[in-house]
């Protein structure tokens, strides 16, 4: 535990009263899943059916315990790297894979999943987040907002202005950064010269925490503690989850252009999803029998993902002209009126 | 009807905007206690609370993105940018997210958001405090454009567009925010994307909007001189374009001049005419003229004379109408 | 004259102008080690070491105001933005800035600075990473705007755009990129600014750029089949527009089409077809069309075909010329 | 003295040699001619002989300070606030005033003078000074880049962008904050929840450091330590000067909106000329003659501004054209012809 103006930047782990078991087993279950489903996501990309693929493979323990530390009202405002976050919140796996697979900008209903659409301009739903957690707080609702970010997109103005607003305001924000160390092909020491990320902290008089991201407890802890003193007026916080992404940024990135060699396999020994369920097994939260059982139910999972990928999308092309505006404007009326011209010849023709 | 002005009329609709709807919100750099660097939030402050009327901190892609938040939460944020230039370090989450949310989310998260910006030129401010950005916006699916150039369109395009559920870039000219008019409040103009007939004629038609709409008007006082009636369009809304009310006059008067101060090169003349030759093509006389700034850098005060369209070169445009080709 | 693409010829400019002078240096997101996720810089880091070819921190205001500085020092910086949205967070220091150094210092600090831009649709890309934005920089005076449609341009105007004592922002159509075609480097085609004919024709003009010239061209095969003999203009500098090249043809066809992938309210065609109708109005026998993207954001994959422009959109608006009122 | 992230944030001064005589009485003429100046220019602004101006009175130790603790071939980065600093370096004032004259947007050579133009769009500079200076740094030259930056403006995305950039490339740079309290009407509570500006700094891995604003002295020494350290390959410092700008944000402000009563009165009892003066007279190293010499001495440069101000420049509107491009574009010969056939037109008006 080091102290950074003041604040808190917890390098070890304290001591915490254990988690209950229930909510242990849910944390394990989730993370098997989380797994299951990227290493389906992944499958998918290389047989083409999927666009493209950003894996969070070696970050599940970030994504799944920072969204069971919040509750389902709050709000996720992931990128697109959170698919095993959103995945944890409940939503659609299909839903989730809308957006990689060429189907939809957003597959899911933000405002039923209360989780903002998967975010690509870096840093930009930091902003969001702020916003959303101000209007919460103005309006007196028990709502946080749960930014996801990555460590390269910290570099972004828009990152130091959200921090900024977020604290001067006081709003109900925990910016949880995963610091995979790349930013794609970008290491960590080319991104800052910081000390570490939640160093950052302390420029705007935020609290500052920095996790270990490979161990699930830990990330619990850290973003529950967070959202609770953001929930009582105690403003926003910084949690750097120090982690590791252990496929390429995409199916369509070479990560063997930038890594040192034996980078990945040393964080492979670290990781998440073997850590947690030693851990638990060690000390009887789980037996084999169970952890044989989540596996099954991950299987299945993954299966059924499978099953209902069979099915290709199908849109119809006047989308396109839809929730441009609340209503078409004229001369979006005339366009639309050619397409659908267009379409009615096509029609015809076959 | 008292005497107003542009800047009453905003501050006018701003609060009358709080006081109908709870929900709406003013924000900005000094747009508190101070009242915004033009005065235009005068007192919101002191009549709604900080709560509601509030300085954020110096950041205006922070101001933009954290109104994006607010509304999603359903609030109903009015922004204020100070300046035309100071708009564009906000420009990401306006291209990327403001036009495109609503899409993105297939209708389930619409912004009911105003961006206030004053801007253009003709106050001999210094550098980056005279632009004309406005053709940035127009080229940006998803957002609604508007800018008026009377105090009456400006209480009642603000209303509209508070009122709006898409996001709208209320684009505010710097230089007629203290000119005299009578006007009494609430006063409601017509629906957005309605441009409006300012002046009545029948040989060619002004185009103009926003600050170049009293130029339009001193120009067609000058060729009724010459023998020239001239029909004076003000667009009030350049996203969308009333392509109806600019084609009938067009086709009436069988000639056209688009006046703007912004740039010309790719600018909203640009597509102005382009629509007006594509619908009136048949109609037309002579090609439509555009009359803009130059395609410089807004110049220092000391040369802004010879920089802004003026009366002559409205009617050096409209001479050039290929007037000897009409039969009489 | 070896088989090569587009992302060569530009790799092989990049090489070949930070050979020919040793102040370029060439800077961006990815673009050392991993040779950008295009690999335009491939191999760059590697012959030139880590102080010409370097990863920047992952902000693109950085890249570009950073790079502001060193051409005031007196480097030749070529910054590349990954994707065309992620230029937006640049665009206060591209407006404000880049464009305007030089008249701000009169003519002191001029800044030979290129930004590449990869830019458009058509690769099946998550939203974002498919913008055709080319019109932000048109409209913004003080900057020169190019995009080839060929490998051979691609180098050339690559060249000449860092050999530029002005700020160029170079758009790369990243539906090109892997296009195979035969050029021997090194390869000039022209200065900055001048248009290409790529196909003589006698009844209409097609003027397209970038990724639209394969469209109009493959257009005007289809057009030939019924009849039509149509020539395709390729821009290749859409600021400054080369009016005499496009003037040229489209007095001698008396039609004219605009193709282009980008939005088409206030998009590049409306100043391509208004600049058109000014010049050659009586040679026209019908209004300039554009064949554009629909105003919509650019949609999600599934549905991208059906924005953009294709040959059958062309064509229809070949037949809409008004065939009938030309003599035989 | 207090510890931040490893860094030295100074709080109050350590003990220091005194500075040489000679300089120490540069520092002070520099002082007097500065409030001098700002003096004259708001006079300026009041007749109408200026569109506007943007006084440093209050601010006159951190322009001076920092000018003068720099090399003549270190580049400024200055905002419209600067007059004081570009007086300092050598511009002739009217140059200086250029800008808020409505003459032209840059009124003196910026590379003759190693001074950027004063720049209007907050905190963008910052990036400027950190590319020239990684560009010194490549070329091997002894060249730092000194960027000013107000206490309102580190809210803005470039400002973030900069530091972080000039950190983790090592550029040779110093920023240095005027915290003057103010961003026109906006407090610095509003503007940020950090405990200081400088503590920003650990969020890059820069030093970070805080000094009294008002004592020019003080400023010298950190600006001088910071370039010296920056010139020797040590990278870039924050520092931050606490001072108060004594008149309004510029004449067209009404700073009685948002002042708490007392404060300017507070604060212009800290008056860094006054105490410079107090001080220097105390140590002996000016005597009241010296004063009265440099006060005559700056009474007259303003008399002799005032005078030459008396002529109002003259520029032909054909320069509208010049410098856009390095040659003119075909659109551009077009429109400037169009410009010279009106104006040879109203030329046989007349
Ligand atoms: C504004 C912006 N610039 C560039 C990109 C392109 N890009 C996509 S992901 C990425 C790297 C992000 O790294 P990091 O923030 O560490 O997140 P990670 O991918 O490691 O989860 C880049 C440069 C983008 N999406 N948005
Ligand atoms: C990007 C940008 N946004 C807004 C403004 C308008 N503006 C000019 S000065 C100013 C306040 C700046 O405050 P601070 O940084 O503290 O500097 P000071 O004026 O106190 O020296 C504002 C908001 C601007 N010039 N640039
Ligand atoms: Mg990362
Ligand atoms: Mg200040």
């Amino acid at each position: 535990m080091s102290v950074l103006s003041g604040y808190e930047v917890r390098d070890a782990t304290p001591a915490r009263p254990a988690l209950p078991t229930e909510l242990r087993r849910r944390l394990h279950r989730a993370m098997v899943v989380g797994r299951a489903f990227n290493r389906q996501a992944t499958a998918f990309s290389r047989q083409g059916r999927l666009a493209v693929y950003p894996s969070s493979r070696g970050q599940e323990a970030c994504q799944v315990g920072s969204v069971l530390a919040v509750r389902p009202t709050d709000w996720l405002f992931p990128t697109y790297r959170e698919s095993v976050a959103l995945l944890t919140r409940g939503i659609d796996p299909v839903e989730v894979l809308s957006l990689f697979r060429g189907d939809r900008h957003c597959g899911y209903n933000p405002r039923a999943e209360h989780t903002a659409p998967q975010c690509t301009p870096l840093a930009t739903q930091c902003l969001h987040a702020a916003g959303l957690a101000d209007a919460a707080r103005m309006a007196g609702d028990p709502v946080v907002a749960l930014a996801y970010i990555g460590d390269g997109a910290t570099s972004e103005g828009d990152f130091h202005e959200a921090l900024n607003y977020a604290a001067v305001r006081r709003a109900p924000v925990v910016f949880l950064v995963q610091n995979n160390q790349y930013a794609i092909s970008v290491p960590l020491a080319k991104q800052t010269a910081a000390r570490t990320l939640a160093d950052k902290a302390a420029g705007y008089g935020m609290p500052g925490v920095r996790v270990d991201g490979n161990d699930v407890l830990e990330v619990y802890h850290a973003v529950r503690e967070a959202a609770d003193r953001a929930r009582s007026g105690g403003g926003p916080t910084l949690v750097e989850a120090v982690t590791y992404r252990l496929e390429a940024h995409t199916n369509a990135d070479d990560d063997s252009r930038y890594r040192p060699e034996g980078e990945a396999e040393d964080w492979a020994d670290r990781d998440p999803v073997v850590r947690l369920e030693e851990r638990l097994l060690a000390e009887g939260v789980l037996d084999t029998e169970a952890v044989a059982e989540v596996e099954a139910a991950a299987t299945a999972f993954a299966a059924e993902l499978s099953a209902r990928f069979d099915e290709s999308p199908r849109r119809d092309p006047m989308e396109l002209f839809q929730h441009v505006y609340h209503q078409l404007p004229p001369h979006l009326r005339e366009q639309a009126a050619r397409l659908a011209a267009e379409l009615a010849a096509a029609h015809e023709e076959e | 009807m008292s005497e107003t002005s542009m800047a009453v009329a905003l501050n006018t609709a701003l609060r009358d905007a709080m006081r109908a709807d709870e929900r709406t919100l003013v924000f900005g750099e000094d747009v508190g206690r101070l009242g915004g660097v033009f005065r235009i939030t005068d007192g919101l402050t002191a009549e709604f609370g900080e709560e509601r009327c509030f300085d954020t901190p110096l950041a205006e892609s922070a101001i933009l993105g954290t109104a994006v938040g607010m509304a999603v939460y359903g609030y109903r944020p009015v922004v204020e940018m100070q300046f035309d230039a100071f708009a564009y370090p906000a420009f990401e989450q306006l291209v990327s997210h403001v036009a495109k949310l609503r899409n993105r989310t297939r209708g389930v998260l619409g912004l009911p958001l105003t961006i206030r910006i004053p801007y253009g030129g003709g106050i001999g401010a210094v550098e980056h405090h005279s632009d004309s950005s406005e053709v940035y916006y127009m080229a940006t699916p998803g957002l609604t454009v508007v800018t008026p150039a009377n105090a009456a369109d400006a209480y009642a395009l603000l209303r509209r567009s508070i009122d709006s559920p898409d996001p709208v870039v209320f684009l505010e000219p710097k230089r007629l925010y203290w000119q005299k008019e009578r006007v009494a409040f609430p006063v409601d103009t017509g629906p957005l994307g309605t441009a409006a007939v300012r002046r009545r004629g029948r040989d060619a038609t002004l185009v103009a909007y926003g600050p170049s709409v009293g130029t339009a008007l001193a120009a067609a006082d000058a060729a009724a001189e010459r023998g020239w009636d001239l029909e004076v369009v003000d667009l009030r809304s350049l996203m969308p374009l009333d392509d109806e009310t600019v084609c009938a006059s067009v086709r009436r008067t069988g000639r056209a001049v688009v006046v703007h101060e912004a740039h010309g090169f790719a600018g909203p003349g640009a597509e102005i005419a382009a629509r007006i030759t594509e619908r009136c093509f048949y109609h037309l006389e002579a090609p439509v003229r555009r009359v803009t700034g130059f395609d410089v850098p807004y110049p220092a005060p000391l040369l802004e004379e010879h920089y802004l369209p003026d009366v002559g070169r409205v009617l050096d445009a409209v001479a050039s109408l290929e007037w000897e080709r009409v039969p009489a």
